[in-house]
């Protein structure tokens, strides 16, 4: 693939000279990112490189200091957290991020992106819409015996799973996945990897990740943070030979 | 305003209203600092603060008793002592309470709220309880009372000064003991990251229960202090709950200078209120700025811009 | 609680008896009265009132928790020393008096409903409680309702007159004017700085005193309030400072008072030196207690009633005090009006012949009591009570010194035509 | 009702029969109308109560000044009575009659104008509603939109409670100042004061408490009470589902303040005066301690939670004064130490099982299925 071509295409995710700054200290510096659609991009990084602050600023929860988001069109710096969840940017996080409290079915429907507002909340029915896409997407994660089950008994691997499911009852057209398989078995890795590689042909991933070997498994293309810049971006084997990225990972 | 006066009435007009200001001010810190301490560095909701104000007040008045009927000639100097086992009493009740109750309690901050207002309640009935329901009168050493007159209408009550020394030794000592010692780089470091503070091999149950007890033995001094200015009586603590709690918050909790910073500014604002308004409504805005501003900037006057 | 007082308290009350009913009159050989006055029941109690043969209940109703026991206590102490040394002289119509005392708990809502069940479900023959003027706002209905009769220690603001309250404490103009024109004549003051407690009666007061001051033609060159329990008053300290009034008049209440006056005193306002003059209706001898005599000392107070008052009557009745309640003890203005409370109901009950509330009303106004620590007293068609105002001046140990009372009795009056 | 099967479970419909007994037949029968007037009032902050189960149990959001919106309903039916009882014959003493007593004290010559709408009980009823919620919304869009919340909300409603108080207190001639307002009688020429009256009033607050505690109740099994849950484990994951969580933060605060005030306004009309000390920062904190007894997350326990510690209040102050307050703050520690989910939890972990398992034995020769009532 040539960059220009790449340039001429409609990117689903434009980060242009991205900066956010604490107290001075520049967590993202003048980064730029471009994700194509369906791609599954993976950020890999020491830690402290910014990989999951530039997620954060993706998905609103941070305001950038100056620099520019664009998705599909739309600024995404300039909108709030929920309106970027409606534009279909999705986001898991670090730790799997659940409500303990209630039912794997439950989860899933309240991520069922159908009364969003305060009066549809209210007056939100359980149609068949409903229970059919929460079974679907309850198969795609392998969790449809455990519906009726407290999400807070699921193992840590199911956790995830449930997680990443909630985004995509949304549909969302761009997910991103911090750590997806952290803590997960051997076994369960490969299923997510699975999934991963079956949920995007309908939309773009962003994952963050330090397993390697995962890592090769589902990236189409790897981006190399440093302390809030890129260090290098391309195909998992063209970053892994780059000397610059072998002295950041032994340098550490 | 400045037509009703002439100018050398409107000189001394600032300079005592600055003054009057600078005593509220020192009131203020005193009255937070304790509570910037439990509640910035522990996330520990004290609504009994105001009781333990008030167990160094009883101490106090207890001192006096005693030193008037056993040692009269040791009566003008017995202030000091009186602050020191104001703040011992109170440290040590921080220490118990801290032991008790709120260790069971971190990370639940709302519910270290509803009991220590209980406990404040218990506390209220045992000063009830113990001293009866009156206000008792604190019978200061004269060289305590009075003032000084800078000018024919400037004076300086002394009780005022006292209270801003006192206030200074104790932000310094307060400045020391968390910035400056080993303990205080303890404090901050379990505030910052208890697990790891525990993997170095601080005792962060310790350290817990001493930052709980200091906080509750400034308080102590500070209610020691406010007997020169104040009422002692077994409720007298809840009419300080909601001026500190705001002080506190509008500081930006975690932040000692912010504290600082925001007893200047209220004191400030209530005292100028107070001249040009009366007082009720003096107070009404006073607040209703607080509240204003805390509405505009939750996280208070000094905050760090930190990463979530 | 209801029946402390005459079960543990016993033999203190006989021996303090023996002190302070001494100069009362009504003394009576004990076995006597019962025959004396031995009135059937169903003759002295038509209604259903909790009257026996023997006893006659009635109910004490303060604050004992909360924060206004504080200053409810001395009222509650007075009003059980006032029965016991009724009942030691034989009770009223041959009938001992019961106590049913029932906390408000400084709780409005609360006091109206004890004061209810007082009278509906005890039954009492007459209530003597409340302190502050919501209390009393938040039981009146009940009383009207009910058809109760409560007596009503405390000084306050006037403005009322219901048929079912005696008042025997004063209402504002009885405090206020008399005060106010000695200061003026005495000590030749001409401006005024008024200064209250932000509740009604400061307010109220402050009005009737602002007038009253400008129809001499005097000047009022401030006027301001501040929330209950404030403690910062350098402010307004130096205000004053500023504006030299002749006067500070201050109707304070409360923890406020001491911040108050200690405060005052470390700005260097020194009472003794008049310059300004103090004068307050609010500090009786209970509140000098929390302030400290010596951060009093100099100001004045206008009230009816010290407990130095040299008469005999009140001799005998702070001896009987101190006696029951300990050496230590202080009473305040709005005490001996709590004390005043049995007695005057005591001989309504025996001039009407009967305890029925509507007869003790009718028999109300026009009795009169030599026998009051504060001197002689009358009860005024308004149900408040004539009295005379008096001018302490304070002393270093918390006590006032009579400097003044006024010649007449003062004539109540709770809707001063031209102070409203 | 065609709701019914989905509002409670069965279980909980069985405890809804005997809270509907207990309040609407057996109450009654068992006290005479001096008690029955005393529950009705403790029923009004059963209101407060519920208000605080949705907002601080359903939603992890903890209101210090529920005192507020209490008030501010209490207030505007103690308006339109006092309106009412100001009538120019019967205030004809005063120097400008047929406005309320107080602001004739205080020199006030004329209604002011904002007094003027509560001549109409249907504006009041409105407004009982209306104006804490709208106190209500602009508290909260200032703090939740502004990600204030835990702590700081509850600091920040409790200074708000304080400076009502000062002012209500400050501003007496429009206001009754702190005796409150006093001495109401008639509703549309109804005497409120008689027992008849008082036996009515408390089964129109009995029915509307429980009316309020259905609504609740369908507010709690609705999405949106499922998202409250979910706010108050996970706020971001709801975030970024696309709730804008303010709003429903905000909305579920307007429900809280609009329920407390009908309790207020239902208080007013019990106890015939309205003042502020219902207002201050103390009886708030009591509000939530009610709900704390009956467990913060119980709509039932809230109501049993307000009866248990208001009586425990009457009869213990009644006996023990001075032991009052010590019981009241054991209560605080016991209930936080302990209890954490108060009476509600109480019964669900120890008189359930007991039932239950009392149940199983004696149903045991028959095959109904009557452990599943205890599921």
């Amino acid at each position: 693939m040539q960059v220009n071509e790449q340039l001429s295409k409609d990117f689903i995710l434009s980060i242009d000279s991205l900066t956010v700054s604490f107290d001075g200290f520049k967590a993202v510096n003048d980064l730029s990112l471009y994700v194509d659609e369906n791609e599954i991009r993976v950020i890999i990084g020491p830690n402290g490189a910014g990989k999951t602050t530039v997620l954060d600023l993706i998905c609103g929860r941070t305001k950038a200091t100056s620099g520019s988001i664009r998705f599909d069109g739309l600024e995404l710096t300039k909108m709030r957290e929920h309106e970027i969840v409606h534009a279909g940017v999705g986001r898991k996080f670090q730790n799997p991020s659940i409500y303990e409290d209630l039912t794997v079915f439950e989860n899933l429907e309240l991520s069922f992106p159908k009364g969003r507002s305060v009066f549809g909340a209210l007056t939100f029915r359980r149609d068949r819409e409903v229970i059919e896409r929460v079974e679907e997407v309850a198969e795609m994660i392998f969790l449809k015996d455990h519906l009726h089950t407290d999400a807070a008994i699921l193992s840590h691997g199911q956790k995830q799973w449930l997680e990443i499911g909630m985004l995509l009852i949304q549909k969302p057209r761009l997910l991103m996945l911090d750590e997806p398989v952290a803590g997960m078995s051997v076994a369960e890795r490969i299923k997510t990897a699975e999934l991963l590689n079956t949920i995007t042909r309908n939309q773009s991933v962003i994952v963050i990740e330090h397993d390697m070997k995962f890592v090769e498994d589902i990236a189409h293309r790897v981006t190399v943070l440093h302390q809030g810049k890129v260090l290098s971006e391309g195909s998992m084997e063209r970053v892994k030979h780059d000397p610059r990225v072998v002295e950041v990972y032994l340098g550490h | 305003m400045i037509g009703d006066y002439t100018y050398s009435e409107f000189f001394s007009i600032l300079a005592m209203q600055g003054f009057a200001g600078l005593i509220l001010f020192s009131v203020f810190v005193l009255m937070a600092l304790g509570l910037a301490i439990i509640f910035g560095q522990m996330g520990v909701i004290n609504m009994a603060h105001g009781e333990f104000m008030i167990l160094g007040a009883y101490v106090t008045y207890l001192c006096s008793t005693l030193v008037t009927t056993y040692l009269p000639a040791f009566f003008p100097y017995y202030f000091f002592l009186a602050m020191a086992l104001a703040f011992v009493a109170s440290f040590s009740l921080g220490v118990l309470v801290e032991w008790v109750l709120i260790r069971h309690l971190y990370r639940r901050p709302l519910d270290t709220l509803l009991a220590t207002w209980g406990l404040s309640l218990v506390l209220q009935q045992f000063y009830r309880s113990v001293f009866g329901a009156r206000e008792v009168g604190v019978t200061l050493p004269d060289w305590m009372m009075g003032s000084v007159s800078v000018s024919e209408t400037i004076e300086v009550p002394l009780n005022g000064l006292f209270v801003m020394a006192l206030t200074m030794i104790i932000a310094l000592g307060v400045y020391f003991i968390m910035y400056r010692s080993s303990w205080g780089k303890r404090v901050r470091a379990v505030v910052q990251n208890r697990v790891m503070a525990g993997a170095v091999g601080i005792n962060t149950k310790m350290v817990d229960r001493m930052t709980f007890g200091l906080g509750c033995g400034i308080a102590g001094i500070a209610g020691s202090a406010f007997t020169m200015i104040g009422s002692t009586g077994p409720t007298a603590g809840q009419l300080y709950i909601v001026d500190t709690f705001l002080v506190v918050v509008f500081g930006g909790a975690g932040s000692l200078i912010g504290t600082i910073a925001s007893a200047f500014t209220i004191s400030q604002a209530q005292s100028t209120m107070e001249f040009f308004l009366s007082g009720s409504m003096a107070k009404v805005l006073t607040l209703l700025t607080v509240v204003g501003i805390l509405m505009l900037r939750p996280q208070g006057l000094f905050s760090l811009n930190i990463r979530r | 609680m209801s029946d402390e007082t005459p079960s543990s308290s016993m033999n203190i009350s006989r021996r303090s008896l023996l002190a302070g009913a001494a100069s009362i009159p009504l003394l009576a050989a004990f076995n006597s009265v019962a025959s004396a006055q031995g009135l059937p029941t169903a003759v002295v109690n038509t209604t259903g009132l909790a009257v026996t043969d023997t006893t006659v209940k009635v109910g004490i109703l303060h604050s004992v928790t909360g924060t206004m026991a504080i200053s409810e206590t001395g009222s509650v102490q007075a009003e059980k020393l006032a029965i016991e040394q009724i009942n030691a002289t034989g009770g009223i119509l041959g009938r001992k008096i019961e106590v049913i005392q029932e906390d408000g708990g400084s709780d409005w809502p609360t006091f109206a409903e004890k004061a209810k069940k007082l009278l509906v479900e005890d039954k009492v023959a007459s209530v003597f409680g409340c302190w502050t003027s919501a209390s009393r706002k938040a039981v009146l209905p009940v009383f009207e309702q009910y058809n109760g009769m409560l007596y009503y220690p405390t000084f306050y603001e006037g403005l009322e007159e219901s048929p079912n309250v005696i008042y025997t404490g004063q209402e504002a103009t009885q405090q206020i004017l008399a005060g106010i024109d000695w200061v003026v004549k005495e000590k030749g003051a001409k401006s005024f700085y008024l200064l209250g407690s932000d509740y009604i009666w400061p307010r109220t007061s402050n009005k009737i005193a602002r007038k009253h001051i400008e129809k001499k033609g005097l000047e009022v060159v401030g006027e301001e309030y501040y929330p209950l329990g404030h403690t910062q008053f350098n402010s307004v300290i130096n205000k004053i400072k500023l504006k030299k009034p002749d006067v500070i008049y201050a109707i304070i209440v409360g923890g406020s008072n001491v911040a108050f006056y200690k405060q005052l005193k470390a700005a260097g306002i020194d009472m003794t030196k008049e310059k300004p003059l103090l004068l307050t209706i609010s500090v009786t001898e209970d509140e000098i207690l929390g302030i400290g005599g010596e951060n009093m000392v100099g100001a004045y107070a206008s009230m009816k009633y010290f407990q130095s008052l040299p008469n005999d009557n009140n001799k005998a009745f702070v001896a009987a005090f101190k006696k029951m309640w300990g050496d230590n003890i202080v009473i305040g203005d709005v005490t001996q009006a709590a004390y005043l409370g049995p007695w005057l109901w005591k001989a309504a009950v025996e001039k009407a012949g009967s305890f029925d509330i509507d007869k003790v009303r009718t028999a109300s106004p026009g009795i009169e009591l030599t026998t009051a620590p504060e001197g002689y007293v009358k009860i005024h068609e308004n149900h408040h009570l004539w009295s005379k105002t008096r001018i302490g001046h304070a002393r270093a140990d918390g006590q006032y010194d009579l400097v003044y009372e006024t010649k007449d009795l003062m004539e109540p009056n709770p809707f001063p035509e031209g102070y409203q | 009702m065609p709701a019914a099967g989905f509002l409670f479970s069965k279980k909980e419909w069985l405890y809804f029969t005997i809270l509907a007994a207990l309040l609407l037949v057996v109450m009654p029968l068992a006290v005479d109308v001096f008690r029955l007037n005393l529950i009705g009032k403790y029923l009004t902050y059963a209101f407060v109560a519920i208000g605080l189960v949705l907002l601080w149990g359903g939603g992890g959001i903890l209101s210090l000044g529920q005192g507020i919106f209490f008030g501010l309903g209490g207030y505007c039916m103690a308006m339109f009575l006092k309106l009412e009882a100001s009538t120019p014959a019967a205030t004809k003493i005063q120097s400008t009659p047929g406005i309320p007593d107080f602001m004739d004290w205080n020199q006030i010559t004329a209604l002011p104008s904002w007094w003027q709408p509560f001549y109409s009980l249907t504006f009041t009823i409105v407004a009982i509603i209306l104006v804490p919620s709208f106190f209500a919304f602009v508290i909260g869009a200032a703090m939740f939109k502004r990600r204030v919340g835990g702590v700081y909300f509850a600091i920040i409603t409790q200074a708000v409670a304080a400076i009502l108080t000062i002012l209500i207190i400050g501003q007496q001639g429009y206001t009754g100042g702190v005796n409150g307002i006093t001495d109401l009688r008639t509703l549309h020429g109804w005497d409120i004061r008689t027992d008849s009256a008082k036996l009515i009033l408390y089964f129109v607050n009995a029915l509307l408490l429980i009316g309020v505690l259905l609504l609740a109740q369908s507010v709690r099994i609705s999405k949106f009470g499922r998202l409250l849950i979910a706010m108050r484990d996970r706020e971001d994951r709801v975030r970024f589902s696309g709730y804008d969580v303010a709003n429903f933060k905000i909305f579920i605060f307007c429900l809280a303040a609009a329920i407390s005030a009908i309790g207020g306004a239902m208080f007013t009309l019990q106890v015939g005066f309205m003042s502020p000390s219902f207002v201050g920062i103390v009886p708030s904190i009591e509000m939530v301690i009610f709900a704390a007894v009956g467990g913060r997350l119980s709509l039932f326990g809230a109501i049993y939670g307000a009866l248990l510690v208001n009586a425990a209040k009457t009869t213990f102050s009644e006996s023990f004064p001075e032991l009052w307050l010590f019981a009241m703050g054991g209560l605080f520690i016991a209930v936080v130490m302990a209890f954490p989910f108060g009476l509600a939890g109480v019964v669900k972990d120890h008189v359930e099982p007991f039932f239950a398992k009392a149940l199983a034995r004696f149903s045991k020769p028959s095959p109904e299925p009557q452990p599943q009532a205890a599921e």
